[in-house]
């Protein structure tokens, strides 16, 4: 199979980056999951399509708007009403999750490509992303598992929070090598490692 | 040398010295020094110069309402205008200049406009400047001429052209309470919340927090005010959920609780620490917000009350108490209310001698008699100043009897020495954010102020902002403010903190002017003077806003924190109203002025992010010109070294239509439609039916808006009975994902269909040219590509290089062409295959240029045809429009504006003169370049063709049809291009479509 | 000799000052008049000072619900220019750039109109073409317009990015050189002490509550100040069109109100002597005769009467601004507010008989109606007199959008806040 | 502004977008009736004080939303799910349903 080409080419960084009078603020990292799928509800199928993800990724997503669940390989989410993004560390999802969902529960929809995503993690990500989001990050109101949809300016993003202190995000994948640059000014103040 | 510094006392740090220069001189100063206390310090007191009559202007206050001591702080080239000089904190290094002067701020030639005098009235400009009404000066020739010179005189400080290399941030915020202003009241609310648990910030516009109690000199229950003060900070420290942000200004209150900010992080160092902003712009949204900002001390209009050496009492004293500086040595006191004495007080007890206290009030309580004795004050009760004497500072002032109720002045005036005069004309809650979250503040006349009125949204308040002028009150109400915002049940205060000196009384007496001869102001930046207020009256100019735009008063830099109310009341005086009926100007945000860079935060240098398709690096590296396209960036040429644009181009097009070209196409926005329904949808929204689509084909679609116009086209794909692939141009892709969204969520929300941006899943390679099969046919397996397997318009699916991919066989450039989809983290692993599979064919990769002048050549429509006033039938896709269904548009498409025949029409256009044509450019019969006129229509688009060997081009012509054939001229006075063309069909290149199908 | 001239002036000096006369009287509302104006705004005064002027009709009634000047007229931007696409508009705007050359004569008060030129950027070749269109277009009916090079938009307007590097370069741009600005406030009072002293009752915190109807006919209208009647009344209240007309009982209108916000920098040494648009955005700025950049952007872009904006639209303004003036950073907003436009369904004005017998309808300006004072008002008081459109307001009808002769210099469509 | 989407929570207002007047009704799309579709297309209830309002999640959930927002106060006193509240049923049924 052919690899993936990242699309943060050259502004991917690894090392230490930034002001470390106080330490790593932040660690930065591309996750590469091998499936990035929707999986889209009709109306009144949601706990259907809940099952469905349940049967093939084993997670089981509380009721309520954001929930989501976390494994060594899956992670899923809901991030609008009906919908979830659900992702595999592993190729291949979107046609298993196909496979138990028919034409009558919903739609699944591979975004494997079109979706970079992005790891932040350490004690200053809270503050980071609140420079760029208009999201209270505080784990409070984004408790471990859960997501949200929302975007900075033109970027959209899905963002779950994978930790007390980790969040992953979801971007355009055309995007992302601009929002990476942008992470990583935000992240100067605090410090940061790109691994 | 008057104004110095005091031998000990104040809170700055004597031990650490401070360098910094102010034009051109260098000075010293202390750690906690503001520019305006280090220059007093340094006997400095000339620091600015006025707007309109450039007077010599000291220091009038001590914080943001300053409205004399602005200059300019500089950083290499980076220069900052219009800094309060009370505002800047000095650092080693430190730049300052003065401004609003020339040649120097000692000898400013402007200084003369004063004698203009009455003539530069408020309002003069309009009145004058008109000239003459014929002649060379007519019209606006005469008044342009001034203009010129009225600029040049014009504005305050320089703005610098150098670019800003700091950095601004914005930061979120969300809290249950945010606390403005820490000084007794805002520090006792926050310390009550801050026990709840709830998130608490606290935000003072100050370097330190405790607002006045830092220079009150009071104790609170024993305790100076100021370790009462760094206890409670002390305290929240500790709090988890107190977030304390100092150099802090809360600027606006916006609707929702959404409160803006402005941290100073950097400016007080000579350098930012790494990756740290120079300001924070903080966007705050509070459950409740306790607004504890305290009050500002109004200055009294009398003549020459403006000269350099005349201050406000509490800023005297806060230069006293704060930074151990006196601004004078000697000092005279005038006031309307007690709490002159106190800093009378204050200052005699750090050295100065105070020489008098002119009261206007005619009688006054035994506590402030027994406050001037203590410092020696010769007490002129019944007395206003009516003049003061010295040039650029203050020598002395006239004294005269005063009887307040009748504001009439008697007996002879009395000369008194003094280098410093403080004034205290009573105080004006800073009722600024409350009036920005719509409330109206109420006059009250017992204080002669505006208060706020009782909160109804989300703000409580408390402290001077109330018009609670003792320390007592304000710890009390923001005890009761913080637990009541915090959701805590309300106690009784055990016992009311003791505080020393007792608080006297707050009342002014209500005399706002003292009416003597000479220029008296009331706007001190822009020389508003009493005498234009009531000049604005006779006019006509009474309402308090005409007041304002008639004469500035209120407009400057400070927006009117002092100058607002002495400005109402003489108004009132003049129409004989009480001052609420004249009312009061509406405040509005920023609160105090805000840099631009700190709104713009991270967009600062980097307004969008770009957009890069899977193959961008590719296309750099091989030495594409790159064309912004919205976010995108794509190739335009792939240009040889020496190559002109258009020799570029030219080759490639050719070379497309000889061997084969591809272009990457990834831009196009996709929207995955997909559901039970999606079908039926597709019918709905496009033009033409799609519901009889085969699966494995594609389509080209036209979607109109509702009122008929064309809103975009493309190609959509079947990938399966429920699954559909839509293509919409780079332009539209996301107004017309919002428009499908619209309809599936608002008016068919029945319907069982999904959409999904899949722009970013695919890569797209289109490779067009008679030997694009070939080329294909070598690099893919897993599926045929002959014209069996893949007909036009047909879909397959294969791998390309061990990458799956899809290949639908369309075409834009009208060779035979294939569009190739692979996943977009392998686009380009296809794309280089794809490139190496054409090298032995001679396959060029090619831009927009190109891919214009093919689409030019066939005919075929873009954004620059379809730019939202034309209809399918003016773009001759009326063939598009199904008459077997309803769809968006098709009810308003037949209006006879949108069928009149004059209409434009798209037609093609070839250049008879052999010159290149311009987009841009107009069709008329006859040309006629020393008066342009008689336009038919415009061209959207022109190229030379290579297939033709012309310039040629499409048009927008009104009944262009009917025109084909006939002859025309371009008209393009920009320039200056004018010659023959013919109209003809826009398909100008094998319009039988041979290649495609071949 | 001329009430206002640099000699009276200096003559009012010489005395103290304190002979002057009011600008216009405050007298009280009589029972009756030939016209009432409703909308103390530009438009209002100078369609009543147009109707004294042009057709002797003399006794009219200005009413405004606050202060003269409180709307648009008073808190916009001041642009005045005729650089439109359709030659609907550009004729319109171009017989209103011909009244401001002459105005401060024609009224005795100088509005400061200064004709220092209005430029659009361009950042893409594309750009280029479409302003080449427009200007071509203006060209082609006789409007000034000319290209200007990158070279010379850097000289003309010093600190501009000028570099290739920028996110959004400078390629270009459409210049025209009668385009210019006014003195906002001025244009309101000169035109109310020109109507003022030809006849015309100008009537402060009069706030219009609803129409005296005979039938359709309209007859007068109910004021806090009492009833009014009058043979022909006539609504130029700009953002409140939809809130007045409601009071005739016409609930739907092809507008909407939408608040825009304008922004003024502390005053700093002029260096910016022309009027700039910014093409990858809303983005313009010129800079007043004081020293303030008067700037603004786009829309908030929701429907609102309220005379206040939203915080994102003022970060989106002032990025967009330092995207073309870098060095402007350190520049610091001293103000900011909003006014209410009256977004129509396809960007352009409304000035017509109607809709109800016995009244006159003049509505639709958006964000662009500054401009159009001098025209608007002449062409309102000759539709207002003879009953019928003059020949540069006959396209702005209100059935156009029925008929689908819309006049849509965006072509966005009948999205308003698009506009 | 706030906006407090029925999935996401409150929300800034820079992450909403504007569809304008929620109280037309789209006429039948078979419908010929000239007025119904101009009514629809080119006309608005502009009131001032609460209005029914459509905005879209655009920056979020990207739901569309039915809002009640009083034009002058800007405040927010309702929002539903525009699928389930926005348009007049009637019209939902008529234009929507499949046969
Ligand atoms: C921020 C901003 C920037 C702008 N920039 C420009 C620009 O650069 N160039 C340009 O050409 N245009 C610009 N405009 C548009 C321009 O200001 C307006 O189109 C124009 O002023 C509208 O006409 P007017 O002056 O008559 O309106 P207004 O001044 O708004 O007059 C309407 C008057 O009607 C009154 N009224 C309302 N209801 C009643 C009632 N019931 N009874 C009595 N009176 C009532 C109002 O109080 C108001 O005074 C801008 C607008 C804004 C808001
Ligand atoms: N007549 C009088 O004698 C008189 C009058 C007024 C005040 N006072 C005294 O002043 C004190 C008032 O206490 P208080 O706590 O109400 O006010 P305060 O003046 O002590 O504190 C207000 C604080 O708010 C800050 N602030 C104001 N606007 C702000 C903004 N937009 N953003 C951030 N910070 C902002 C100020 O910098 C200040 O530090 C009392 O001690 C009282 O006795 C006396
Ligand atoms: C062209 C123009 C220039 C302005 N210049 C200033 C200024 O220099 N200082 C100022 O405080 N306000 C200035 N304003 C804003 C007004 O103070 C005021 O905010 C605006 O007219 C709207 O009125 P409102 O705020 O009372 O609603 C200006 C307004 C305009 C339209
Ligand atoms: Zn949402």
């Amino acid at each position: 199979m052919v690899e993936q080409l990242s699309p943060l080419g050259q502004a991917f960084r690894p090392g230490s980056h930034g002001n470390f009078a106080n330490g790593v603020g932040v660690t930065l990292s591309e996750i590469a999951p091998g499936s990035i799928v929707q999986a889209a509800a009709w109306p009144g199928s949601e706990k259907k399509m809940m099952a469905a993800i349940a049967s093939v990724t084993g997670l089981k997503l509380a009721d309520g708007a954001g929930a989501g669940a976390i494994s060594e390989r899956h992670a899923a989410f809901g991030f609008a009403p009906g919908k979830f993004l659900v992702t595999d560390v592993f190729e291949g999802l979107a046609a298993a999750l196909a496979g138990q969902v028919g034409p009558a529960i919903g739609t699944a929809t591979d975004l494997s490509h079109g979706r970079t995503a992005i790891r932040i993690e350490g004690p200053k990500a809270e503050w980071v992303l609140g420079k760029l989001f208009a999201v209270d990050f505080e784990q409070t109101a984004f408790p471990i598992g859960s997501g949200i949809s929302t975007v900075h300016h033109d970027i959209f993003a899905q963002i779950q929070r994978s930790g007390a202190d980790r969040f992953d995000l979801y971007v355009f994948r055309s995007f992302a090598r601009s929002f990476w640059k942008m992470l990583c000014h935000a992240a100067d103040e605090v410090g940061y490692e790109v691994i | 040398m008057s104004p110095r510094r005091t031998p000990s006392g104040g809170r700055i740090d004597r031990l650490r010295t401070i360098r910094f220069t102010f034009d051109g001189v260098a000075y010293t100063g202390h750690q906690g020094d503001t520019l305006a206390s280090a220059l007093l310090a340094n006997g400095v007191s000339l620091l600015g110069r006025s707007f309109k009559y450039h007077r010599p202007r000291g220091v009038l206050t001590a914080g943001v309402d300053e409205p004399n001591a602005l200059v300019t702080v500089l950083r290499g080239d980076v220069r900052e205008p219009n800094l309060p000089a009370t505002m800047v904190e000095i650092y080693d290094g430190l730049v300052a200049v003065s401004q609003n002067r020339f040649p120097s701020l000692n000898y400013d030639v402007s200084a003369v406009n004063q004698l203009g005098g009455k003539v530069l009235s408020a309002g003069f400009y309009y009145k004058t400047f008109m000239g003459p009404v014929i002649g060379p000066l007519k019209g606006t020739r005469f008044w342009m001429m001034c203009e010129h010179f009225i600029r040049r005189a014009a504005g305050l400080g320089r703005a610098g052209q150098a670019p800003d290399t700091s950095r601004y941030e914005r930061m979120n915020a969300f809290c249950d309470l945010l606390v403005v202003g820490s000084g007794p009241a805002g520090l006792s609310a926050a310390r009550e919340a801050a026990t709840s648990g709830k998130r608490v910030i606290l935000a003072e516009l100050d370097p330190q927090f405790g607002g006045s109690a830092n220079w009150s000199g009071e104790t609170i229950d024993g305790e100076p005010a100021s370790a009462w003060t760094a206890d409670i900070i002390g305290e929240l420290k500790e709090h988890a959920n107190v977030r304390l942000l100092k150099r802090t200004t809360v600027w606006g209150y916006y609707d929702g609780n959404t409160l803006a900010a402005l941290e100073r992080v950097s400016d007080h160092k000579a350098a930012a620490a790494k990756g740290a902003p120079r300001h924070r712009h903080w966007v705050i949204r509070a459950e409740t917000v306790v607004l504890a900002t305290g009050a500002f001390e109004r200055p009294l209009v009398f003549p020459g009350n403006d000269r350099p050496g005349v201050m406000m009492a509490a800023a005297a004293m806060r230069y006293a108490n704060q930074f151990g500086v006196l601004p004078g040595e000697t000092i005279a006191v005038v006031t309307n209310n007690d709490s002159a004495y106190r800093a009378a007080a204050a200052l005699n007890k750090a050295g100065a001698t105070i020489v008098a206290i002119a009261d206007l009030r005619p009688e006054i309580s035994d506590d402030c008699r027994n406050l001037a004795r203590e410092c020696g004050a010769e007490l002129l009760v019944g007395h206003a100043i009516i003049g003061t004497e010295g040039g650029k500072s203050l020598k002395g002032v006239k004294v005269a009897h005063f009887d307040a109720a009748s504001g009439v002045l008697a007996g002879e005036a009395r000369n008194i020495q003094a280098e410093c005069l403080i004034m205290s004309g009573g105080w004006s809650p800073t009722v600024h954010l409350a009036s920005q979250a719509g409330a109206r503040p109420v006059w009250d006349a017992e204080l002669q102020a505006f208060l706020p009125p009782e909160p109804d949204k989300g703000w409580l308040g408390a402290g001077a902002f109330k018009g609670s002028f003792s320390t007592a009150e304000c710890i009390v109400e923001g005890f009761v403010a913080g637990r009541q915002a915090a959701g805590l049940a309300q106690i009784e205060v055990e016992t009311r903190p003791h505080i020393e000196p007792a608080a006297l009384d707050p009342r002014p007496a209500p005399v706002f002017e003292i009416k003597a001869k000479g220029k008296s102001f009331v706007d001190f930046q822009h020389d508003v003077t009493a005498d234009d207020v009531r000049l604005a009256h006779l006019e006509g100019f009474v309402s308090v806003e005409h007041l304002k735009r008639y004469t500035t008063l209120g407009m400057a830099t400070d927006q009117g924190k002092g100058s607002n109310v002495p400005g109402l009341a003489i108004m009132a005086e003049a129409v004989g109203k009480p001052i609420p009926e004249v009312g009061t100007t509406r405040f509005r945000p920023p609160f105090a002025p805000v840099s631009v860079g700190a709104l713009a935060a991270e967009r600062f240098g980097d307004l969008k992010p770009e957009r890069l398709t899977p193959m961008h690096d590719w296309h750099i590296e091989n030495d594409a010109t790159m064309y912004p396209a919205g976010l995108w960036f794509r190739p335009m040429i792939y240009g040889d070294p020496g190559e002109t644009v258009e020799q570029a181009y030219v080759r490639e097009a050719r070379t497309t239509r000889e061997a084969a070209g591809i272009v990457d196409v990834s831009t196009l926005g996709k929207i995955a439609v997909q559901g039970p329904d999606a079908a039926e949808f597709l019918d709905r929204v496009y033009s033409n039916v799609f519901s009889t689509l085969p699966v494995g084909k594609a389509r080209y679609g036209l979607m109109l808006r509702e009122d008929g116009m064309v809103f975009d086209d493309g190609t959509t794909w079947r990938l399966g009975d429920n699954d559909f692939l839509m293509t919409t141009t780079t332009a539209n892709a996301g107004k017309v994902m919002q428009h499908l969204e619209y309809f599936l969520d608002v008016v068919w929300p029945d319907l069982k269909v999904h959409v999904t941006s899949v722009t970013d899943q695919w890569a797209g390679a289109a490779i067009g040219g008679p030997k694009a099969r070939e080329i294909l046919a070598s690099c893919v397996t897993g599926t045929k590509v002959d014209n069996e397997a893949l007909p036009f318009m047909g879909i397959v699916h294969g791998d390309i290089a061990g990458a799956p991919v899809m290949i639908c066989r369309l075409s834009f450039s009208g060779e035979m062409a294939f569009e190739v989809y692979s996943g977009a983290g392998h686009g380009m692993h296809v794309w280089e295959a794809l490139v190496e599979a054409g090298k032995p064919f001679g396959m060029v990769p090619y831009g927009l240029e190109a891919l214009g002048t093919m689409r030019i050549e066939k005919g075929h429509v873009t954004g620059a045809e379809i730019d939202g006033r034309t209809t399918a039938r003016d773009l001759h896709l009326g063939w598009m429009l199904s008459k077997k269904k309803p769809f968006i548009g098709s009810a308003m498409m037949d209006r006879e504006g949108l069928t009149a025949p004059e209409r434009l029409e798209l037609v093609g256009l070839v250049s008879l003169d052999n010159r290149p044509l311009n987009g841009g450019a107009h069709i008329v019969l006859e040309a006629d370049p020393e008066n342009p006129h008689g336009s038919l229509g415009h061209i959207t688009a022109a190229c030379f063709s290579p297939m033709l060997g012309k310039y040629i081009a499409l048009a927008l012509v009104s009944a262009g049809k009917s025109r084909h054939g006939k002859r025309a001229q371009v008209s393009d006075p920009l320039r200056n291009r004018f010659g023959p063309v013919e109209i003809v069909s826009h398909h100008f290149f094998d319009p039988e479509g041979k290649r495609m199908h071949g | 000799m001329a009430e206002y001239s640099a000699f009276s002036l200096l003559r009012h000096a010489l005395s103290g000052n304190r002979e002057w006369k009011p600008a216009w009287r405050k007298p009280s509302p009589k029972p009756s008049y030939d016209v009432i104006v409703i909308g103390g705004g530009g438009h209002g005064l100078s369609t009543a000072y147009y109707l004294a002027k042009e057709h002797g009709i003399t006794n009219v009634a200005v009413l405004e619900k606050g202060y003269l000047g409180s709307g648009n007229v008073g808190r916009n931007t001041t642009a005045v220019r005729s650089n439109y696409l359709l030659p609907q508009n550009t004729r319109f705007y171009e017989h209103s750039m011909k009244m401001w050359e002459n105005l401060s004569h024609d009224l005795n008060y100088n509005v400061m109109f200064s004709q220092r030129g209005v430029l659009n950027l361009a950042h893409t070749p594309g750009q280029m073409d479409d302003l080449a269109r427009k200007g071509n277009a203006m060209r082609h009916l006789g409007v000034d317009a000319h290209l200007m090079t990158p070279a010379e938009i850097g000289r003309r307007v010093p600190g501009l990015d000028m570099s290739q590097s920028a996110r959004f370069p400078i390629v270009g741009g459409l210049m025209q050189e009668r385009a210019g600005t006014a003195r906002h406030d001025a244009v309101a009072w000169g035109y109310a002490r020109g109507a003022d002293r030809r006849g015309v009752d100008i009537i402060e915190n009069c706030e219009v509550t609803g129409f005296l109807r005979d039938g359709d006919r309209v007859t007068g209208v109910t004021t806090s100040r009492g009833e009014i009647r009058a043979k022909k009344v006539a609504v130029a209240v700009a953002g409140s069109t939809g809130q007045v007309l409601r009071l005739a009982g016409i609930e739907r209108l092809p507008i909407e109100s939408h608040v825009l916000q304008a922004f003024v920098s502390e005053s700093l040494k002029p260096f910016l002597n022309t009027v700039l648009t910014f093409g990858m955005g809303h983005f313009y700025v010129g800079q007043s005769d004081k020293g303030g950049l008067i700037y603004g952007g786009d829309l908030d872009g929701y429907n609102s009467y309220a005379q206040r904006g939203n915080l994102p639209i003022v970060e989106e303004v002032m990025s967009e601004m330092l995207a073309v003036f870098p060095s402007l950073a350190t520049i610091r907003v001293l103000r900011s507010w909003g006014g209410v436009c009256d977004m129509s369904m396809d960007g352009s004005p409304i000035i017509t008989t109607g809709p109800l017998p016995g009244m006159y309808l003049n509505c639709g300006w958006c964000y662009g109606g500054f401009k159009a004072t001098p025209a608007s008002g002449f062409c309102f008081a000759h539709t207002i007199a003879k009953d019928a459109p003059h020949e540069f307001n006959a396209p702005f009808t209100l059935d156009r959008f029925n008929r689908g002769t819309v006049i849509d210099d965006k072509g966005q469509g009948p999205t308003p806040r698009m506009h | 502004m706030l906006i407090t989407c029925p999935y996401c929570g409150p929300r800034d207002v820079s992450e909403f977008a504007y569809q304008g007047d929620g109280n037309r009704t789209r006429p039948d799309p078979a419908s010929t009736d000239g007025d119904a579709w101009h009514a629809y297309v080119y006309e608005r209830l502009n009131p001032a004080g609460p209005h029914n309002e459509i905005w879209q999640h655009a920056g979020g959930c990207r739901a569309h939303l039915a809002v009640i927002r009083d034009t002058v106060t800007h405040e927010v006193s309702s929002v539903r799910f525009a699928r389930d509240h926005g348009a007049p049923a009637h019209v939902r049924r008529k234009s929507g349903a499949k046969a």
